[in-house]
């Protein structure tokens, strides 16, 4: 979490883009010159499914807002399969983090293509502008990495 | 039951069948029993328990036990520990040729803490008499119905079969409803957020970190967990943070998620009384309604839900949409 | 002799809580029960015993040691250290009395912990009399009448209240200011609750429980008994009997990147992980029977070896109630002492 | 409030030597250029790295050096192979000193000695080494039998070299385990070797090595006909306070960092067998 000058929330978002079809589609995206929120930090996995909930975990306990998910659009994975698993990964640990009470919106799975340039900044900004609505992360947040 | 299986293990021992067997021996109390590995039939006959208190899971220890030479060993099963069993089989975890598993029915087990929540303490002896448990105490008699001590996990018992044995002792049973096991969950699920949150800070925030629930899962089989691996970074040894707390238990509870034959076992090692099987459950319910039941430890050979996948699978925005309706 | 009606309590320890904080044990479920601390109106536990020990107060779970962050390339080392408020712990019974001492062996020792001495020196210990102990009882096995208790203040439990005695400077001095809510009775009912609570503790099944086979210089006698495997086999590995207990004190030390320092903490630690002697060049207790060895005979041999004869084990019997396979140190006394027996 | 031992001191590596192909030997100074404690022969430190670990290494450096102080440790594991891309001026920290000595003052005033190391073992005996030298007139003939795997892996190779066998009445007899070209020197283990040798059976013996060889040379040398009583040698097993609190470093009653590591073998022989 950060604030800005005025004061207001600026939440930090991390993404974790597949390297064959999120991450180009964020690369298209600038090469689009199409804007998203730079709070936004992409962590490059090799595939969706490479990110097991751990990573989840970690990223709201040193600060992240908001974690998001984006991979190859079902039946596109460049593993053929891999992306099917980690969509059942992640709705099974969102579901725990509900049950948890941790907000709900704080976390998302999009599903961005190589060619989805506008996809990924709208998916971004979308999520961006949920998050600072909902808030710091007060309830999955590690006290001691507080800034 | 206890001069039946007694005597089948030391006929089973006699001729050969087996060479050990592995069951409950006695303790100081009446209540206080201890897994146990017999190799005669003196020690069967000295030692040997199985009463309503022997709650504890033998199937992890067939691991160990099943891994050595020089013969079978004998195990009394009852139906939640053949699940676990049949579990750890198809992980390849225990070498089903060198265990030969007599199952045994279960009417529930009785939870000591239970009835001192009662109030009673003292305990010198626990008698059965009809549907009572007649406790006799230093400070005098107690009675109380051996329906209202149950352990937790026996009130919302899945299943009364057997999904694996060699024989059987007694009747095979039948499955039981599920809505009884799941409605712990359910009930949490139709509470707010923020209702949820507390319960479980208040829960969780007990936790000692003494890692009892993990060790004593039978679907907790890694030789070095994540938890005790100091390059993972996470192995922290304490819960220093509210964080942590979540965290060792959500990834306890996830990485059972679809393994886990819900026994049980966690909730009641929990020196602090955490209810971790509603943690576990979660996840069977949720796998149980997003992709068709599914009962780890039913067979051997059924691809885990979490290693298996279709197309029309539900997107993960089904949590946020179910959290609509 | 001074005598507080159970019914005062509350205003007791309302106007106690004004003077320094004061923990009392609650109850978060029947028989289940924890130290919080003192708010006005909430009933005090009526149980035995904490799940957890009182040794938290002293030598918490876990505690920041020291800070690092780099400055320029260099480290700079920060204290954490400040003076710790001033605080009482009410309702702690003779056992975990006992084993504040047991503690100050190993932490008071040179070179001093001054975290734990920081600690000990602003609390003050309240103990209470055992009216019910329970079956897991044997604080008599190692010379702890739970009807005498060690501390600051001694409360003599009766059915309608406890007789009230400072046992020194710091007890003399909180009581001070709360003489008001104190009465004087005749010392003959406090007599008369102590007898009972020897008597019942004679009753008890772990009433006769020996600790003659056990003490300083008995390493070679117990160390190679075959009896460990067997007592080991069913051991699970966990550490609900090392954090349970009021004596074990031995910690890990480990670092903590926050991200803009790094926190060195300790955090206890138990000699039944397998990874608690753990080097890179190996493991010189490799298997379960090992550290479980370990555990029992730290409290029952080396402890009272090095100080002067005292066991590490006050017999609070939380173990007992705890061990997922209810195995405990005095099934490992017994079962040894019979061996010794046969030997 | 009183000091606290927990809490370490900030030190610069002033030198980093790379001795073998696993082992470097670090050269402490304070920021000011001091050394940062006094210590005596046999006793250890902890160094740590904030955020990596902290962990137990002997001070190989004699306490008659007064200028610096010297750590040679071997990369084995997650702190050592942190230490092992440190650079000098990089800063690291460090408490100490631990542990009983060897008592240089005491037991081994007077005595013939006969130092016996293996591998890195040489580590916590260099300090003795370089103590005895300094103060020659206080002890008899010295005697150095020392072992590595290979001809690099000779720890201090420069040091024996130059300044080891050219002291008066200092003898060195150095073997590798296997032959290897450009050695001209014995090849075979340490305890044959000591066996081969066949030293006077009046020295006083100080031994150290990985746990095998420490094993093999002590029997051989009880074969010679040594007393244990003549023996000593320095243990290690994991430690993390280093002040004898934290409890895993235990042999039986004895704390290896506090009542060791420095042990004589009769007082071993009466621990258990567990390290």
């Amino acid at each position: 979490m950060q604030v800005n000058e005025n004061e207001t929330f600026v939440p930090t978002i991390v993404a974790f883009c597949c390297n064959w079809c999120s991450y180009a589609g964020a690369d298209l995206s600038g090469t689009n010159r199409l804007q998203y929120p730079s709070n936004i930090k992409i962590i490059r996995v090799p595939c969706s499914c490479r990110v097991n909930p751990m990573f989840i975990l970690r990223a709201f306990q040193r600060g992240a807002d908001g974690v998001i998910l984006c991979g190859c659009h079902p039946g596109d994975c460049h593993y053929t399969t891999g992306n099917y698993y980690a969509r059942r990964r992640m709705t099974l640990l969102f579901s725990m983090l509900d049950y948890l009470g941790i907000e709900r919106g704080r976390t998302r799975v999009e599903w961005v293509s190589a060619a989805e340039g506008q996809k990924f900044a709208e998916t971004m900004k979308s999520f961006a502008a949920e998050i600072a609505a909902l808030g710091p992360n007060r309830r999955l947040e590690d006290l001691r990495c507080r800034k | 039951m206890q001069e039946m299986m007694k005597n089948r293990a030391k006929a089973l021992l006699a001729d050969g069948t087996v060479s050990r067997v592995i069951g409950w021996r006695r303790g100081e109390f009446s209540y206080d029993v201890t897994p146990a590995v017999f190799e005669t039939a003196e020690e069967l006959e000295r030692d040997f328990v199985f009463d309503a208190f022997c709650g504890a899971n033998v199937s992890k220890y067939l691991i160990r036990e099943s891994a050595k030479d020089g013969g079978r060993i004998l195990a009394f099963l009852k139906p939640c520990d053949a699940f676990s069993f049949n579990q750890l089989l198809a992980e390849h975890r225990v070498r089903r040729e060198n265990v030969y598993l007599i199952g045994i029915p279960c009417a529930g087990k009785a939870d000591i803490d239970r009835i001192k929540k009662a109030g009673i303490d003292g305990v010198l002896g626990i008698a059965e008499d009809g549907e009572d448990f007649v406790v006799s105490t230093v400070y005098g008699e107690e009675r109380v119905k051996q329906a209202d001590v149950l352990a937790e996990r026996c009130l919302a018992c899945k299943s009364k079969r057997h999904p694996v044995y060699d024989e059987l002792l007694g009747e095979e049973g039948e499955d039981l409803p599920d809505d009884v096991r799941f409605a712990g969950v359910a009930k949490l699920e139709t509470m707010t957020a923020e209702e949820r949150f507390d319960f479980w800070r208040s829960e969780l925030s007990k936790c000692i970190r003494c890692n009892a629930c993990r060790n004593v899962c039978p679907a907790c089989t890694c030789e070095n967990c994540v938890f005790d691996n100091p390059d993972s970074g996470i192995s922290q040894k304490t819960a220093a943070d509210p964080f942590e707390e979540n965290m060792y238990h959500i990834i306890r509870a996830f990485h059972v998620a679809g393994r886990c034959t819900d026994c049980g076992e966690c909730s009641r090692v929990c020196p602090e009384h955490i209810p971790l099987h509603l943690l576990n459950r979660k996840f069977i319910k949720d796998i149980d309604e997003l992709y068709g039941t599914y009962r780890a430890g039913e067979d051997d050979g059924t691809k885990n839900p979490l290693t298996s996948y279709t197309e029309g699978d539900a997107e993960a925005s089904v949590v946020r949409e179910r959290g609509r309706a | 002799m001074k005598f507080l009606k159970r019914t005062d309590l509350d205003c007791f320890l309302t106007a106690a809580a004004e003077h320094r904080t004061i923990y009392v044990p609650i109850d978060e479920e029947p028989n289940k029960s924890a130290y919080r601390r003192y708010k006005p109106r909430t009933p005090v536990s009526q149980g035995l015993k904490t799940t957890r020990s009182a040794k938290d107060f002293f030598f918490p779970q876990t505690e920041n040691l020291v800070g690092f962050r780099i400055e320029d390339k260099k480290i700079k080392i920060l204290d954490p250290r400040t003076e710790h408020e001033d605080f009482a712990v009410f309702g702690v019974r003779a056992c975990d009395a006992r084993s504040f001492g047991i503690l100050d062996k190993v932490f008071l020792s040179e070179p001093v912990d001054t975290y734990y001495q920081n600690r000990r020196a602003h609390g003050l210990i309240l103990t209470m009399t055992c009216r019910r102990p329970a079956e897991t009882c044997f604080c008599t096995a190692f010379g702890i009448d739970p009807a005498s208790p060690e501390g600051d203040i001694v409360f003599t439990e009766t059915a309608d209240g406890w007789y009230i005695e400072p046992k020194t400077e710091g007890g003399r001095d909180f009581l001070a200011p709360l003489e008001e809510f104190l009465e004087e009775r005749d010392e003959g009912g406090a007599e008369e609750a102590k007898a009972r609570t020897r008597e019942t503790m004679e009753k008890l099944p772990l009433a006769g429980l020996k600790t003659d086979s056990f003490g300083g210089g008995k390493t070679k006698e117990l160390f190679d008994r075959p009896e460990w495997a067997s007592l080991s086999e069913a051991c699970i590995g966990c550490g609900t009997c090392t954090f349970v207990c009021p004596t074990c004190q031995c910690y890990d030390i480990r670092d903590y990147d926050t991200g803009r320092e790094v926190r060195r903490f300790r955090c206890w630690d138990s000699c039944m992980y397998s990874d608690f002697t753990k080097m890179a060049g190996g493991n010189p207790r490799l298997t379960q029977k090992e550290r479980f060895r370990q555990r029992f005979m730290h409290k029952l041999v080396y402890f009272p070896e090095n100080n002067g004869g005292e066991f590490g084990c006050v017999g609070c019997g939380r173990c007992l109630a705890s061990c997922p396979i209810h195995m405990n140190i005095v099934k490992v006394m017994k079962t040894l002492s019979e061996g010794q027996d046969e030997q | 409030m009183n000091s606290e031992t927990l809490i370490p001191h900030a030190v610069v590596v002033e030198d980093v030597r790379i001795d073998t192909p696993d082992v470097k030997t670090f050269r402490v100074l304070t920021r000011e250029g001091e050394k940062p404690f006094d210590h005596l022969p046999g006793q250890c430190a902890m160094i740590s790295i904030p955020g990596v670990g902290e962990g137990m290494f002997s001070i190989t450096s004699s306490p008659t050096n007064r200028a610096y102080m010297e750590f040679s440790i071997k990369k084995c594991g997650h702190l050592t192979n942190w230490l092992h891309m440190l650079e000098p001026g990089m800063e690291v920290t460090v408490r100490g000193p631990y542990g009983r000595p060897f008592p240089v003052e005491e037991d081994l005033l007077g005595k013939d000695l006969l130092f016996i190391a293996g591998g890195i073992g040489l580590a916590p005996l260099r300090a003795v080494i370089n103590y005895v030298r300094d103060n020659r007139e206080n002890y008899g003939d010295v005697q150095i039998i020392y072992g590595a795997r290979s001809k690099d892996d000779l720890v201090d190779y420069a040091e024996i070299l130059d300044e080891w066998q050219t002291s008066p009445g200092v003898e060195v007899d150095l073997t590798i385990d296997r032959e290897q070209a450009g050695w001209a020197g014995h090849v075979g283990f340490v305890p044959n070797y000591v066996k081969e040798l066949n030293p006077d059976r009046g020295k006083t013996v100080l031994v150290c090595g990985p746990p095998i060889m420490i094993k093999f040379t002590v029997a051989g040398l009880t074969e010679l006909g040594f007393a244990p009583e003549q023996i000593w040698t320095t243990m290690e097993l994991r430690m993390k306070c280093g002040i004898g609190k934290c409890g895993r470093c235990n042999i039986g009653a004895k704390y290896v960092c506090k009542d060791g590591p420095v042990f004589r073998y009769d007082e071993l022989g009466e621990l258990p067998d567990e390290y």
